[in-house]
């Protein structure tokens, strides 16, 4: 009893800081435990852009911008101490780079008015912006994922997949399931066998999955993991010489650490993708100045160009272009976290616009709307080569299979709208 | 004087008393006793229920008026509700000490001629049983604890369970004749019979009437405004005047709660839980109970126990003072709430004196610094000065005037004299009736208009009025130079060091003084440990060396201290011993309520005064023990004498004549 | 006065001095208050009492094994040959010389009789033939051990698992043994066929005893110097014969009166005030 | 030292066997529940409920039904995480399934369910004992997870297998979805760990708590003096299993308002629970409270102070988050293994004896 | 005089009764090994049946026998008249038959008085929700059993440790609260697997007047096992004398005492 009392005055001595003007962004991050891998690079290409522009810019609409960073260890536990923790502090955003967590703040932002952005993560239908009024989950969500690997083997195959054996190697969670629905339904579409194998938190133990796989010979894999389990997973492809070209893993399957393990055996699997690849952009000599060698990097600052470096790199500038969205909307610089709804509502990237950024083709072009805010669903392919240690793009930011995500998105909103008495907005 | 009055408020018995209270207060709790883990509780209807059955039962024993019932046991509702049931039914009940050997307790029986016995359990029967052998004069045995009674000859022996039920069954053919009984109770009818243990001769009966007992209670009680919410716990020997007065006389007169220990062994946890409201002690349980204090604290951390000592110096300054009602600073104020929080409330509660109002110590001297350490503490502790032939009240300290050196002014309705040599005489309605058969001695202690000689030898204070006691008269003596031998005051100033337990000082008609002393087994044996002295019995550490230089240490402190007093530099020990074994009741060597019989141990020990006297270095003695069962045993040691450096009195006694 | 009354040897060196030890449980339960004692090389020291007087307790206080039941030494010493033995464990102990023999036996269940014997040399390096060596030594001490070698110790009777135990104790060769409670739940032959052993290894081995037992009989016939405990302090001390004449030992300890054995059928509910004078 | 005992004895049974026989403990009893029920409703915030006093409320109940089987009953238990998931299921079915009945009831019934389901799997503690036995629940725990996970019909076929709250309400009061308030959902975990610890409280000083502990000292001697082990060893599993359920479906439905059951439910969550049972000492309700405290408490304070005091980075402090629970939980077994609540009687006998040390 | 089925009157005056429990051609084997072999005795209402013998005589499995933790593999178990099937021992239990054990088997993680408490059981009759209520039934019922468990405190003179756990006690006093335990049942039959054990005289002397008192005052019949011959001699009606499984020898103390065969197997001496 006399400890919680002790914590509790902590606690409120700890909720009365000082109010300054400036934008706070949370960064949930997850520095540690099983995900810790592709934790680190996102939190510090996240925090890393914002120091950016606080350095370079003083700010955002001379707003200096401030990170708060709070380890959440992908723990959906510790997830909700941080919302709770943070969203105080005058929260405009949160990207808690978690399916599970997403899960958990949906209704809890949409109660407190603060958005939720889940790129290319969290809950796909939450692309819904009429049932999802703070949720975002663009530029791209995992049926976009499913549909464009399905849309790359079409075309691998002459646009018949019909008779083809296709393995879903997931996480079996909230994250790992997501893509299920979507790959169920093109395969009554496009007429291939689907065979499911769940992997367990944390991953490492894929040996039967593996075997079945060896077993029935699919024609593809398909990936949906993340953290330690793309490594065991693409060293256990290797492992029973499942050719690596006919493995593909969803983004969050495709970074460095996830293949370099299995070394040259590794060259010629596949991912998926919705930003840039390395560091040859323009922004990346401004980090570099302002940031990195100015020591102000996060993290060990070793991360600059990684695949997942450069996602959290996106999320915040997409992120920053919204504050920027909502400055100009409500005619303040000192937005709160409804104008970054709005914000986030009424973004629009053009190349034109990341071009200006310094980060041309970095992501696709796309706009957000009231009804849709998942943006295009625009997806990448790109593929891993051992020798150069690089990952090379084999196909650009293309359509996805719009009509069925798009029904499968309205289906599974509609229940979440009827579960909890959400009226549609937009009308 | 009271003698024409008729009873105070109209009643002139304990039985009328009880009814009183059964109708006034029916249900406030009148008993209560630790059995079975909890406070089993007697109201007062209750309470008079169930004496009311003893007493029937007491008729269909066939009790007469005027017999005698002795009560033999621990403090038990059961017991006291015996001796008021006695005097319902006319007899008149004889509490005895139940800790008293076979032999003992023949010749007061016999003394009182007591047809019927209460005890308390087997091994009080199977003493009477002994006794009877040779009396022949109990008709009946009750006892109140059934186990291992059950292969006895029922004949003449009965459970009180038992007796109380057939009087209850039978109560439609007693029921008139106990009314009667009752009302024929008159307020000058004996009330109680108590055996003193004198320190000289034989026990004798005091008998005290209900007019001695009733007014007794009724001045002490207003004089401490006690009420009907008093809790008292009730360990002290029945036998004793001040349990009786105080667990009947008082009680029943204010109607407050007697509670009574589960067994000696757990009397200090049920004072706690209880935690009286109303107490009384004589000082070697305030001793006793310091003693433990202080080595309990030596075991303590540093931290508590610089704490502890810090306080207890505060509480020394202003504690006493703040409980006599005089002017303290603020600050000590503060700091005294403070000491009390940290130190006195909890060493309070621990003691059991957490709710201590008021209380009393008395039968012999006690320590100044013991009595200042408990009334520092706040605990509202006095001395008075009584005895069985005064109903115990001859003085009190008034509140706000208590002193460590003297015991009060007179009670309420008591005359005091001191005549020519010094002895204290009293009057009071207090005073007994008689001497149970022995008119000599009552004679030679009542006089024709009712003053009594205490034996005690004091002087009233000038100025405050209050009585200060020098010593009991007859031992009083001269040595053989003609000064004055005082032994109490020379042995109370040793007793006053936790190490030592019990003093006798020798020298009346010799040219200097001796000592045997007990050494506190607790507190040497707690140093001993602390000083990593390895001793397996009380024998061996008796006789350790450094025990001895301890104990000649504190000698040479106290005659230095008595050298300074004129008319005693006389007393000064110069001699001692530490006696092998402890003065022991069983032994005859005390009496019941522990004082030193002088003459029998004396008498019993002259070998080791021999040797005292006549400069060898040690001593070898056998000493005979006895045994409850009256069984003897006997222990032998060789006794190192110590010499103890005097202070050299010459110059005194020039300067003084 | 303790080397004056050892009736074996006057001169004998003081092994085992237990100095003045208090000993706390929990923190706040004072179970001994002072305990002295000594154990002279070749004697048989026992400690008697009653249930709860510490004879355990100090047992454990000497073997170290108090802190598994949450008790410490809070004062006092115990040194053994002249070193304070409040830093080594039981383990250390053992490689001393001085091992603990405990109540309720304690056999490795599932170990075979011999293998629980040569558990007892476990702390030994001095090669397999001295073990066989002392196996034999303790076989020819326990003969009924050697019929059932092979049995499970758990399968065995109480007084075989006594022997066990005591024959495991004897493997690693000690000086001192302490021997805690060895007549509990025996049949009274059986009793008289340990302490025999006892008595054998104490003056063919030289091996030193500390013993507590509640048997006072038949402590008192084997043992050279008893102390008696109570209430966590020793009471009385001294040679064992003189103990058995003391008239309280006898009352209270041997169930003898004046008039020989009582019987258990006239027991009193009441008892003689111990007078330990 | 606060203890003032003189004048508080027993006349009866009744006051000798109640909760708290001192006087004192009963106060301070009643002040903790007057603080609980009449001042914190008033003054706590979103912070305060959904990340210290939610969880630690529910993870009491968790640890107080735990202790019951593994403190009380001597029956080891790795399962905890599985039960709780039954109760968080049990609940989101019935919630789904019944919108417009009162919470209340729902928790209520998930943990008679959970009761139930712990029944079954309680059934082979008859033949098997200790680590068997904890092999045994832990594939419960397995097998449990693996079930929610594999029939979509326990998440109502949705797309992501994860369940989430709807709101729903006690007489009006919304408890569970994004709109609750901060004391409603307080509140209502409050008076579910009240009665749960009254219950269990009551359970324990009674004949049934006496079976248990009697099979768990010793299962002979149990039977000897007429304990039938069958009996005694279910309902501890039922009884337990009734806590943990009613822990699960608050889990779930009024603290994270989603649930994933493999992350949630898992393994760590049986091992959390039963560290919190170990930690605040076997066989104690208070020491369930404290080990709930200890385990949801340490960590939010380490990093309120890591973090937000002294400015070190998120990861170094989770690091070192780890290494400080781990070493005080192994600091713990070794220099108290009967845990908090052992520290807690001894501070208390120290302050009733004070200021004497024995 | 042990013939008559009617009972018998013993030395000191008390009247024994019918047969209560009988053994009839008791065989128990563990494997190979048998433990009893072809035994038969009876044990008789009211009276102190001794049961005596060298370590490993089987005198423990007989009373696990007995209390149902072995069945035999050959005879019956008679009791009150009829044949008993093979039963749990908490099924004896409930029959009115209650134990103690050589090495003790208390609850060493409860108090004193809970110990004695669960010897109680039979007695409670309120379930488990009025249990959780507590008020009312629950409670009520506490009270009186554990007024019943106080009488039986007080009768075994253990107050004083009445709320300390077990596990703090000496052996001696460990043995008081397991009879406790078993009285608190208040049993038809009563079996105590060596109760003097690990006791010095003065408690041994206790320990006999609680036997003792326990068999006269509530009438309980008395099994015991124990090897101090004083106490065996002392206390017991009848005597059953065990070696290697077999019955040797079955009789009053005298008679047992004055057996050739029981001296050569067990006595020894003559023990006085």
């Amino acid at each position: 009893m006399k400890t919680k009392l002790a914590t509790l005055a902590l606690g409120a001595l700890m909720a009365a800081g000082p109010a300054l003007a400036d934008l706070v962004i949370p960064d949930l991050s997850y520095r540690t435990g099983p995900y810790a891998a592709g934790g680190i690079p996102f939190s510090d290409g996240y925090n890393d852009y914002f120091t950016l522009l606080n350095e370079r810019d003083g700010g955002i609409g001379g707003v200096p911008v401030r990170v708060i960073e709070c380890e959440t260890g992908y723990n959906t536990e510790k997830g909700v101490e941080c919302y709770e923790s943070t969203k105080g502090e005058g929260a405009l955003v949160y990207q808690p780079l978690s399916t599970g967590i997403t899960y958990q703040l949906i209704p809890k932002v949409t109660a407190d008015g603060i958005p939720l952005h889940t790129m290319g993560y969290g809950r796909t239908s939450a692309a819904n912006g009429k049932v999802f009024s703070n949720v975002f989950n663009y530029p791209a969500n995992y049926w976009n994922g499913a549909s464009g690997a399905i849309n790359y083997l079409l075309d691998e195959n002459g646009g018949d997949l019909s008779g083809k054996k296709i393995a879903l190697v997931y996480h079996n969670s909230a994250y790992g399931k997501e893509p299920i629905r979507t790959l169920e339904t093109l395969a009554e579409k496009h007429g291939y066998d689907l065979t499911l194998l769940p992997v367990d938190h944390p991953g490492q133990e894929q040996k039967s999955q593996w075997l079945q796989i060896r077993r029935e010979k699919p024609d593809y894999v398909v990936m949906w993991g993340w953290g330690v389990m793309n490594q065991v997973a693409v060293q256990e492809a290797a492992n029973i010489r499942f050719p690596m070209e006919n493995f593909i893993g969803v983004w969050w399957s495709g970074a460095e650490f996830d293949v370099e393990p299995a070394g040259d055996k590794a060259t010629g699997y596949k991912a998926l993708t919705f930003t840039g690849l390395g560091d040859d952009y323009p922004v990346y000599d401004d980090l570099r100045k302002y940031v990195a060698d100015a020591g102000k990097a996060a993290g060990a600052g070793d991360q600059l160009g990684s695949v997942q470096y450069n996602r959290g790199l996106y999320a915040a500038m997409l992120a920053s272009e919204a504050i920027k969205t909502a400055q100009g909307i409500h005619g303040v610089a000192d937005i709160d976290a409804s104008m970054m709804r709005d914000g986030m509502e009424a973004l629009e990237m053009t190349n034109a616009k990341m071009d200006a950024l310094g980060m041309a083709g970095f992501g696709p072009e796309f706009s957000v709307s009231c009804e849709n805010h998942g943006g295009p669903g625009l997806v990448g392919v790109v593929q891993w080569d051992a020798s150069t240690g690089t990952w090379n793009k084999l196909q650009d930011f293309k359509p996805t299979d719009a009509e069925v995500i798009g029904a499968l998105i309205a289906e599974d909103s509609a229940a979440y709208a009827a579960e909890n008495n959400i009226s549609e907005r937009c009308n | 004087m009271a003698q024409t009055q008729s009873g105070a408020e109209g009643v002139h018995s304990l039985p009328a008393l009880l009814h009183r209270n059964a109708t006034q207060f029916g249900d406030a709790p009148a008993y209560r006793e630790k059995e079975f883990g909890i406070w089993q509780c007697w109201s007062w209807a209750e309470t008079a229920k169930e004496i009311r059955a003893i007493a029937l039962g007491f008729l269909e024993l066939g009790v007469e008026k005027g017999d005698h019932i002795a009560v033999i046991g621990r403090n038990r509702p059961a017991h006291y509700w015996s001796m008021v049931a006695a005097q319902m039914v006319g007899a008149v009940p004889v509490p005895l000490y139940q800790d008293s050997v076979a032999e003992e307790m023949a010749y007061v029986l016999e003394h009182c001629g007591a047809k019927y016995v209460v005890c308390g359990d087997q091994e009080q029967v199977d003493k009477v049983i002994e006794i009877q052998e040779n009396l022949h004069q109990v008709k009946h045995i009750l006892y109140t604890d059934k186990r291992g009674m059950r292969k006895y000859d029922h004949s003449q022996m009965n459970a009180l369970d038992d007796i109380m039920a057939e009087g209850s069954a039978g109560h439609a053919r007693f029921d008139a004749e106990l009314d009667k009984r009752i009302a024929a109770i008159t307020y000058d009818d004996t009330c109680v019979m108590l055996y003193t243990s004198g320190t000289t001769g034989k026990p004798k009966g005091v008998v005290l009437s209900n007019r001695n007992v009733i007014e007794s209670a009724k001045n002490s009680a207003e004089f401490d405004h006690l009420t009907r919410n008093e809790d008292i716990l009730s360990y002290l020997p029945m036998a004793w005047v001040g349990d009786f007065i105080f667990s009947i006389g008082q009680a029943y007169w204010c109607g407050f709660c007697v509670n009574c220990p589960e067994s000696a062994d757990t009397m200090m946890t049920d004072l706690r839980e209880i935690g009286p409201t109303y107490f009384f002690a004589p000082p070697r349980v305030f001793e006793t109970q310091l003693t433990n204090v202080m080595i309990r604290m030596e075991d303590a951390g540093k931290f508590k126990q610089r704490m502890f000592h810090h306080f207890m110096a505060h509480a020394k300054k202003v504690g006493g003072l703040l409980l006599d009602g005089k002017s303290v600073g603020f600050a000590d104020r503060m700091k005294y709430a403070l000491g009390n929080l940290m130190v006195y409330g909890p060493l309070k509660d621990t003691l059991g004196y957490g709710r201590f109002r008021v209380g009393y110590t008395a039968g012999e001297a006690i320590g100044p610094e013991i009595f200042d350490f408990y009334r520092s503490l706040g605990i509202n502790l006095k001395q008075l000065y009584g005895q069985t032939e005064a109903t115990v009240f001859i003085t009190v300290q008034p509140d706000g005037e208590v002193r460590a050196d003297t015991v009060g002014v007179p009670a309420p309705d008591v005359e005091l004299k001191i005549d020519d040599s010094g002895e204290i005489h009293y009057r009071s309605p207090g005073v007994f009736v008689e001497y149970y058969n022995n008119p000599d001695s009552t004679a030679s202690t009542k006089d024709a208009e009712g003053w009594v000689a205490t034996g005690d030898a004091g002087f009233i204070e000038e100025g405050s009025g209050h009585l200060r006691i020098i010593d009991r008269a007859k031992d009083v003596g001269k040595m053989a130079d003609g000064s004055m031998f005082a032994p109490k005051y020379v042995e109370n100033k040793l007793k006053f060091y936790p190490d030592i337990l019990e003093v006798v000082l020798f020298g009346n008609g010799k040219d200097r003084c001796v000592a045997f002393i007990n050494i506190d087994l607790t507190a040497v044996g707690n140093w001993a440990e602390r000083n990593n002295v390895a001793y397996a019995s009380y024998q061996e550490l008796a006789g350790h060396p450094r025990v001895l230089e301890t104990i000649r240490a504190h000698v040479e402190a106290v005659n230095k201290s008595v050298a300074a007093d004129e008319m005693l530099s006389g007393c000064q020990v110069h001699r001692f011993v530490v006696l092998h074994k402890e003065l022991d009741a069983d032994d005859g060597e005390m009496t019941r309520t522990r004082k030193v019989r002088r003459g029998f141990v004396e008498e019993k020990f002259s070998d080791i005064i021999a040797a005292l006297y006549d400069g060898s270095g040690s001593v070898s003695t056998t000493t005979e023990v006895t045994y409850e069962d009256g069984r003897k045993g006997s222990i032998s040691a060789t006794l190192e004498i110590v010499d103890a450096p005097v202070v050299p009195v010459a110059q005194h006694k020039v300067a003084a004549e | 006065m303790l080397d004056a009354a050892q009736t074996t040897d006057v001169q004998a060196e003081t092994l085992l001095e237990v100095n003045n030890i208090e000993v706390i449980y929990n923190h706040v339960i004072l179970v001994l208050k002072g305990v002295s004692l000594t154990v002279p090389k070749g004697g048989i020291t026992a400690l008697l009492g009653g249930n709860g007087a510490g004879k355990t307790t100090t047992l454990k206080a000497v073997s170290n094994l108090l802190h598994s039941e949450r008790g410490e030494v809070t004062k006092g010493s115990i040194k053994y040959r002249g070193a304070s033995v409040h830093e080594s464990d039981p383990a250390d102990l053992v490689e001393k010389g001085v091992i603990q023999v405990m109540e309720g036996r304690h056999c490795f269940e599932h170990l075979t009789v011999e293998e629980n014997l040569l558990t007892g040399a476990y702390t030994r390096k001095d090669g397999n033939a001295a073990i066989q060596k002392d196996l034999e030594l303790v076989y020819s001490y326990f003969p009924r051990l050697k019929e059932r070698r092979r049995s499970q110790a758990g399968y065995t009777s109480g007084g075989e698992q006594q022997m066990v135990a005591m024959g495991r104790a004897l493997m690693s060769r000690p000086e001192t043994i302490l021997l805690d409670e060895p007549s509990m739940g025996l049949a009274p032959q059986l009793v008289e066929e340990i302490f025999g052993i006892v008595k054998d290894l104490n003056e063919k081995e030289g091996v030193s005893f500390l013993l507590a037992e509640q048997n006072t009989n038949v402590a008192l016939r084997f043992a050279h110097y008893g102390y008696i405990l109570e209430s966590g302090r020793v009471v009385m001390d001294g040679p064992a014969a003189d103990l058995r004449e003391n008239p309280d030992v006898k009352e209270f300890y041997l169930g003898m009166s004046d008039e020989g054995r009582k019987s258990f059928r006239d027991v009193r509910s009441y008892r003689r005030r111990k007078r330990w004078l | 030292m606060f203890y003032r005992e003189a004048g508080d004895f027993k006349t009866s049974y009744r006051d000798d066997s109640q909760t708290f026989p001192i006087k004192f403990d009963r106060y301070r009893y009643y002040v903790v529940l007057a603080v609980a029920f009449g001042i914190i409703p008033f003054i706590i915030n979103d912070y305060w409920a959904n990340a210290l006093l939610l969880p630690f409320l529910i993870y009491a109940i968790a640890a107080i039904g735990l202790n019951i089987l593994v403190g009380y009953c001597g029956q080891v238990s790795l399962g905890t995480g599985g039960f709780m998931a039954v109760g968080a299921y049990a609940c989101y079915k019935l919630m789904t399934a019944f919108p417009d009945v009162s919470m209340f009831i729902h928790v209520l019934l998930a943990g008679g369910i959970t009761a139930f389901v712990g029944v079954l799997f309680g059934l082979p503690s008859l033949r098997i004992k200790g680590f068997y036995l904890a092999v045994a629940t832990l594939a419960a725990q397995f097998f449990l997870v693996w079930l929610f996970n594999r029939v979509p019909w326990f998440y109502n076929y949705s797309a992501s297998g994860q369940i989430n709250a709807p709101e729903r309400d006690v007489f009006g009061i919304i408890v569970t979805g994004p709109n609750a308030s901060a004391w409603a959902t307080y509140l209502f975990c409050l008076i579910f760990l009240t009665v749960s610890a009254i219950i269990a409280r009551n359970l324990t000083r009674g004949t049934t708590g006496r079976t248990w502990m009697a099979i768990r000292d010793m299962d002979i001697a149990a039977e000897i003096i007429g304990v039938n082990p069958l009996k005694a060893k279910l309902t501890a599993f039922a009884v337990s299993s009734f806590f943990v359920g009613i822990a699960g479906a608050l889990f779930f439905a009024v603290y994270l308002g989603a649930v994933e059951v493999g992350e949630v439910f898992g393994i760590q969550k049986s091992f959390l629970v039963l560290f919190m049972v170990i930690i605040g000492g076997l066989g104690s309700i208070f020491g369930s409270f404290a080990g709930a405290a200890f385990l949801v408490l340490l960590p939010v304070v380490l990093k309120l102070i890591g973090v937000d005091l002294l400015g070190w980075p998120t990861d170094i402090v989770a690091h070192l988050n780890l290494v400080i629970v781990g070493a005080l939980i192994i600091m713990f077994l070794i220099l108290e293994p009967h845990g908090l609540a052992q520290l807690w009687r001894v501070a208390k006998e120290k302050l009733r004896l004070w200021p004497f040390p024995h | 005089m042990l013939d008559s089925s009617e009972g018998y009157v013993t030395e000191d005056g008390r009247k024994i009764g019918g047969v209560v429990m009988e053994m009839k051609n008791i065989t128990l084997r563990f494997g190979g090994v048998v433990a009893i072999k072809d035994i038969s005795f009876d044990i008789r209402e009211g009276e102190i049946r001794a049961i005596i013998g060298p370590n490993g005589a089987g005198k423990s499995s007989m009373l696990n026998v007995i209390s149902g933790f072995y069945v035999p593999q050959e005879g019956e178990v008679w009791f009150h008249g009829a044949k008993r099937p093979p039963m749990r021992p908490y099924e004896v239990a409930q029959q009115g038959i209650a134990r103690t054990f050589q090495n003790i088997a208390l609850f060493e993680g409860m108090s004193v008085l809970d110990n004695v408490m669960t010897g109680r059981l039979s007695f409670m009759k309120t379930n488990i929700f009025q249990q959780a209520l507590w008020k009312g039934k629950a409670e009520a019922e506490e009270g009186e059993n554990r007024e019943a468990v106080e009488k039986i405190i007080d009768f075994l003179e253990i107050q004083h440790i009445r709320k300390t756990p077990v596990s703090r006690l000496p052996y001696g006093l460990k043995k008081r609260v397991e009879l406790a335990r078993a009285l608190a049942a208040e049993p038809k039959l009563l079996l105590l697997d060596e109760p003097m054990a690990g006791m010095n005289v003065e408690e041994k002397e206790d320990m006999s007047r609680f036997i003792l008192d326990v068999n006269d005052e509530f009438g309980t019949t008395i099994a015991l096992i124990e090897h101090d011959m004083g106490v065996v001699m002392d206390l017991s009606d009848r005597v059953v004398v065990m070696d290697y499984g077999r019955k040797i020898g079955d009789g009053t103390p005298d008679e047992v005492r004055n057996n050739q065969e029981v001296i050569d197997a067990y006595l020894g001496v003559s023990h006085d």
